[in-house]
């Protein structure tokens, strides 16, 4: 559904993510890790065109069409062919309600928003997907609560609903369970699950019993390069992979580091 | 255990970001001149752990002491000056100060300010030749040098240390960690590390948080091996 | 036609009306208030306390100044209030409107004769603010925060001194320019004579039997002002909250909320801020008309001037930012302390001097006698007491009188009152 | 059509390139940027630690004219030589900058510390209210006084030695005395708030709070305090300003002082790049030059008084469009 060719994007002089060629099928749910700063959320930045690639090109492709080439594409312009996102800090319109985060969301892909004469209520249809997403991800009883006034939890929900809005095809989301508890989580990794019947995922998340449990597909970010991509058991022993994780420090090499550093004993 | 009261010490500390209930009751103590490790994955807390002892982030529950003393609710340069330091995540340097005032901040006032950063240079020669650069200009493994001098020119006694080899490459890595080891003989020292080889080798003890909560603790040598505890709680 | 959907289509014509009411109720009440409010001000000053109704009331023409910069007011919280984009050039488009009015009646705008119906005027300068208001937004809105509000402020800066100058208005454009003689400009129906009237220095018309009665009052042209550009003003009130409540006003509201995340779920922001800056820039210069109209003659000071836009601030910080309605009862506050503060006769401290006695204006401390400290105190100073109240507002009531209203209430006010006073009357409707 | 334009546009420049128009430029284009410099410092040093855009900053200068003034008339009489006079002048600039600063110390701590967790706007509306207050205060001194009906209080403007108002010649060009006096200065206070932010504990201490204050917390330095002091030496340069522009004719003591030299003030900060102490002196000499050049324009060849203030709005607006950060600022860098 979505597919980067060469995709570059340099800052200055670091290279954030670094020739990536990378494909997401149709349906597929594929966990994107990476140590921090390994440039996951540049990835995502690239894909909705919040930043332009130094080099490279992003590709999509909409159910029963064709590849369309959406490197130049604006935020708003992915986002109305079919890709969405969520943020890893919850990113909603804080004094307004659950539903009116939804709704406003929906109504983005009906093309009335130009409608400067008609009541909004006039527009029921987005009310009704709105509600329902909202049922979906569990919200359905908060829909006249103001975001701001949600718990941590039930924010991370309205997170991705606001995500799911308009009928994506492609849903990347970046650690929607960021900062929530433990008897919460799983009631997100349910809709994670749920989502991913009827959507293209891409997820990223630290948390590896939820990679391995949840994932078709796990992709490893490392300094901005793909480093691996497989099913999750390959990935997991793949020796890169472990490397990368461990920072590239050897716990065998201390002695040498020992000499001067005085903690080899310790360690030992 | 002596009679003195622990360097730095926890007790049932809860701590919020907005509505986000972050910490949920962390308890941990650390004695004067001991190295304690603080692991966990991404986002169980670690980083909160810290701003939360410097006052950053003040617990809404719970007490933090200074060597017996309370410091919650305490302004943070208040704390800083009891003799915390920080070496924060990204390094946050002073961009656009030179290495040398990036170090003349941080001196205390009263302080003999030239010959405390000559001592820091001292420490970490490698800065010497760039004292009068922008501190923004430096690479990764530079600046973390100089976020660690940063630290020490303050009259110093514990020293909170957050994630020092994130995103630098694994030559440079090998250096921060001699520094930090050299470091870790005279001070005490609080290190949040995601490398858990690394900060097992670093420490005495450990604690491990996940959800806001101290899970397990213990010494640091005999887990360091451990592949299974590794896999257990980092899950990497 | 298509809005049937949306009403119950089997509902009687009666019963919709009652509903409409029922929904209007607040809306209503207002509009006759204010409608009243001559006669009530007329009748008041005529009683025995009438020396202090007409100190501590707002003189009709001061509610006609209430009515047009109450609507530039709302028009500034427009773009401000709603989307978040501070527009500090706001008298921009007020001063265009205002100049477009009395350069045209003057004749000195090219193929707009000088008999050009006010009404066709007032479109021409909405028009044209809206175009003004494109070709500046273009620019600014690739700016955000206190770079807007500076931009913005510059482009109306330059406006501003360029009007100072520009010796086409009139043989000092310092002090602007002044429509000589002639017919006040006419407000109504276009093309039905009967249904419209004559607004500014202009004397008699034959509604002043249908007033007057019994009470002995005198209906002036300040009166017909009143009512011809409230109807206007009340006409553009409408279309902005049907602009507000529309999917359009809920992406503006979006925007405000949080502008990464409404460009990410699929809108063309910088196009949705730009419609909102030139629908805001339309009212703003029809308010600047209206001004314009009524008082036959413009300046820079009161068109294009910072503090202009400053009053704009004041009325919308004080009614409440982000709510329509707000600005124009935050006007309405700063002109009655205005009012009550002013220098001319109807002032508190021309009031103050006639009442006291000789001796009690010339007692005092200090060398300070109370007729120095009326002098130095109260005559004029209502900018000093704005000022603290002002400062006031920002410190503790952030939301205005409106907002605050509408958090305690937990809605719009309109919507909530009238939602109370048809649960409290309920049942009648069905 | 074209042509009369064209050959306007070359009488124009080879008037321009005459050796004494360049040297009358030039020495028009400095005083003017040393008086711009020394208005909008303040401003720039309050925005750069602490995001807050002052809009009493005006007033402020405003109050510090009245002050100096006061200062001089009260200590000058005729018989006043020009060196006792010049001498007196610092005296007056110590009292403006002092006073200021206290007041200005008490409008942070009484009124803006207590929002400065609510949205910036708040802080720009508060300053703004400032504003109304202390022009009305203003204008209530002046009537008590009975200092001046209209324009500028001449008795102020009287005060300056004779050796200032008078006219001397520079490279070919006669100037006034008190326009070298405020390249001079100018460049005086460029100077001190340079030494004092690179040489003094207190400037680091500025320094490294506007890049982080929170990082700066953490080092053990009171960042509430340095903003208090930052706020009141601000507006103590403010008022410094104001003296300086009490004596100079094309200003004066008066009321209206306040907006004129707050918008100046916003220009030279704006396109110099908010928080950029190098970008606002870089943007005084920008609008500086550009006024002298408008002037000298409007004085020869272009019919327009308006000419030399529309120009520095222009150069505001071009600079927003090509570089929306300001000359100095720094861009927002993408996340990572």
């Amino acid at each position: 559904m979505i597919r980067t060719t060469g995709l570059t994007k340099r800052f200055g002089g670091l290279t954030a993510v670094d020739d990536v060629d990378f494909e997401l099928g149709e349906n597929q749910l594929c966990s994107l890790i990476g140590p921090n700063g390994a440039g996951k959320t540049t990835f995502f930045n690239l894909l909705t065109g919040t930043l332009a690639p130094s080099e490279g090109s992003v590709e999509y492709r909409p159910r029963d069409g064709d590849w369309v080439d959406v490197t130049d594409d604006d935020p708003h312009e992915t986002a109305l062919r079919g890709i969405h996102r969520s943020y890893q800090i919850t990113n909603v319109f804080p004094t307004a309600t659950a539903l009116e985060n939804v709704r406003v969301a929906a109504q983005a892909h009906g093309g009335d928003a130009w409608k400067l004469w008609r009541n909004v209520g006039a527009f029921p249809e987005y009310e009704r997907e709105a509600r329902e997403i909202l049922e979906r991800v569990g919200l359905g009883a908060e829909a006249e609560t103001p975001a701001e006034t949600l718990s941590h939890g039930q924010k991370r929900h309205l997170e991705v609903a606001v995500a799911l809005a308009g009928d994506p095809n492609v849903l990347l989301l970046d650690e929607p369970t960021a900062g929530v508890s433990s008897d919460a989580i799983d009631r997100l990794v349910e809709l994670i699950r749920d989502v991913a019947e009827d959507h293209a995922v891409l997820l990223v998340e630290h948390n590896m019993d939820i990679v391995m449990d949840v994932s078709d597909r796990v992709a490893v970010l490392h300094q901005g390069e793909l480093i691996a991509d497989g099913n999750p058991q390959a990935v997991r022993e793949d020796r890169t992979v472990q490397e990368a994780y461990l920072g590239g420090y050897d716990p065998g090499e201390e002695t040498n580091a020992g000499g001067d550093a005085g903690t080899g004993g310790e360690a030992a | 255990m002596s009679g003195d009261p622990p360097a730095l010490e926890l007790d049932g500390v809860h701590s919020y970001y907005g509505e986000s209930h972050v910490l949920r009751g962390v308890d941990l103590a650390v004695e004067t001149g001991e190295n304690v490790a603080l692991v966990g994955r991404n986002g169980v807390g670690k980083t909160t752990t810290l701003r939360s002892i410097l006052g950053l982030t003040p617990p809404r529950e719970g007490t933090v002491r200074l060597h017996g003393e309370d410091v919650t609710g305490v302004e943070t340069h208040e704390i800083a000056r009891r003799g915390v330091g920080w070496v924060p995540e990204e390094r946050r340097m002073f961009s656009h100060l030179s290495v040398e005032e990036n170090l003349r901040v941080a001196t205390p006032p009263d302080a003999d300010v030239n010959a405390r950063v000559e001592e820091a240079l001292d420490a970490f020669p490698a800065l010497r030749d760039h004292r009068t650069r922008d501190a923004g200009d430096l690479s990764g493994g530079q600046q973390q040098m100089v976020s660690i001098a940063r630290a020490l020119v303050g009259d110093n006694d514990l020293l909170l240390v957050d994630e020092p080899s994130e995103g630098l490459a694994p030559f440079i890595v090998k250096e921060v960690v001699d520094a930090l080891g050299t470091l870790a003989d005279d001070v005490t020292l609080l290190l949040v590390e995601q490398n858990f080889p690394m900060a097992m080798d670093l420490t005495d003890r450990f604690y491990l948080l996940d959800h806001g909560e101290v899970v397990e603790s213990g010494q640091s040598g005999a887990v360091a091996r451990d592949d299974e505890t590794i896999r257990r709680y980092l899950s990497a | 036609m298509t809005d049937v959907g949306e009403e119950p289509e089997t509902e009687s014509t009666g019963g919709y009306l009652r509903r409409l009411l029922g929904e209007q109720a607040v809306h209503i009440a207002v509009i006759l208030a204010f409608a009243l409010y001559p006669v009530v001000y007329a009748v008041l000053v005529r009683t025995p306390l009438g020396a202090e109704f007409d100190v501590f009331l707002p003189r009709v023409h001061t509610m006609v100044a209430v009515l047009y910069i109450g609507l530039f007011a709302m028009s500034f919280d427009f773009i401000s209030g709603y989307t978040g984009y501070l527009s500090f050039g706001h008298s921009l488009f007020y001063g265009t409107g205002a100049y477009l009015v009395v350069l045209t009646a003057t004749g000195k705008v090219p193929m707009l004769g000088s008999d050009t119906p006010f009404m066709a005027l007032l479109l021409v300068a909405g028009i044209l603010a809206v175009a003004v208001a494109v070709l500046v937004g273009l620019v600014s809105f690739r700016l955000t925060g206190v770079y807007f509000a500076m931009i913005t402020l510059g482009f109306a800066e330059v406006a501003h001194v360029f009007i100072r100058n520009w010796d086409h208005v009139s043989s000092n454009p310092r002090d602007g320019a002044t429509i000589a003689g002639g017919d006040g400009f006419a407000l109504g129906v276009p093309g039905v004579d009967t249904l419209q009237v004559e607004i500014g220095r202009i004397v008699g018309t034959n509604l002043g039997a249908v007033f007057g009665l019994g009470l002995g009052i005198e209906v002036d042209e300040t009166w017909v002002s009143f009512y011809a550009i409230g109807a206007v003003v009340v006409v553009c009130y409408f279309l902005m909250q049907r602009i507000v409540h529309s999917p359009f006003g809920r992406v503006m509201i979006a925007i405000r909320e949080n502008e990464e995340r409404a460009r990410a779920v699929g809108y063309d922001v910088y196009r949705f801020k730009l419609a909102a800056f030139a629908i805001s820039g339309f009212f703003a210069a029809v308010a600047g008309g209206l001004f314009a109209g009524y008082s036959r003659s413009v300046a820079p000071s009161n068109t294009f001037d910072l503090f202009h836009t400053a009053e704009a601030l004041l009325a919308a910080i004080i009614g409440g930012f982000g709510t329509l309605a707000g600005p124009l009862y935050g006007y309405l506050f700063t002109a009655s302390v205005e009012g009550v503060l002013s220098t001319e006769h109807h002032g508190i401290a021309r009031y103050l001097r006639r009442g006291l006695s000789d001796a009690m204006l010339s007692s005092g401390a200090g060398g300070v006698t109370v007729a120095d400290a009326i002098g130095v105190l109260v005559d004029g100073r209502a900018d000093l007491y704005l000022g603290i109240v002002f400062i006031l507002f920002v410190l503790y009531v952030p939301h205005g009188i409106l907002g605050t209203l509408r958090d305690r209430l937990g809605g719009t006010v309109a919507k909530r009152l009238s939602d109370r006073l048809r649960s409290t009357f309920g049942g009648r409707h069905r | 059509m074209t042509d009369p334009v064209v050959l306007s546009a070359v009488d124009v420049l080879v008037d321009l390139f005459q050796p004494g128009t360049l040297a009358r430029i030039v020495l028009d284009a400095l005083s003017k940027s040393a008086l711009y410099v020394v208005i909008a410092s303040g401003l720039s040093l309050i925005f750069g630690l602490m995001g807050v855009l002052n809009f009493a900053h005006g007033s402020l200068t405003m109050l510090g004219a009245y002050l100096g003034g006061a200062v001089m008339v009260a200590l000058v009489s005729s018989g006043t030589s020009g060196p006792v006079r010049f001498l007196l002048f610092f005296l007056a600039i110590a009292a403006a900058f002092g006073l200021l600063t206290l007041l200005g110390g008490a409008v942070e701590v009484a009124l803006i510390r207590p929002i400065y967790d609510r949205e910036p706007l708040f802080q720009i509306l508060l300053t703004f209210g400032v504003v109304l207050v202390l022009d009305e205060l203003a204008r209530i001194a002046v009537e008590l006084y009975g200092l001046q009906p209209q324009s500028e209080w001449q008795a102020a403007m009287g005060t300056a030695p004779g050796f200032l108002s008078s006219w001397y010649g520079v490279a070919g060009v006669s100037t006034r005395g008190l326009y070298l006096f405020e390249v001079v200065v100018g460049a005086l206070v460029v100077v001190a708030i340079w030494a004092f932010l690179t040489r003094t504990r207190y400037g680091l201490y500025i320094r490294a709070g506007s890049e982080d204050p929170e990082m700066t917390r953490a080092l053990g330095i009171d960042v509430r305090k340095a903003f208090t002091v930052v706020f009141g030496v601000g507006a103590g340069l403010a008022g410094l300003a104001g003296v300086v522009l009490m004596w100079d004719p094309r200003f004066g003591a008066s009321v209206p002082l306040g907006v004129e030299t707050l918008l100046v003030a916003f220009v030279v900060v704006i396109i110099g790049g908010l928080g950029s102490f190098r970008g606002t002196v870089a943007a005084a000499g920008v609008v500086g030059l550009t006024d002298a050049l408008m002037t000298w324009l409007f004085q020869n060849h272009v019919a327009f008084p308006g000419l030399p203030e529309m120009a520095m709005f222009l150069v505001l607006v071009a600079v927003l469009v090509v570089r929306p950060q300001g000359l100095f600022g720094v861009a927002e860098v993408g996340g990572h």
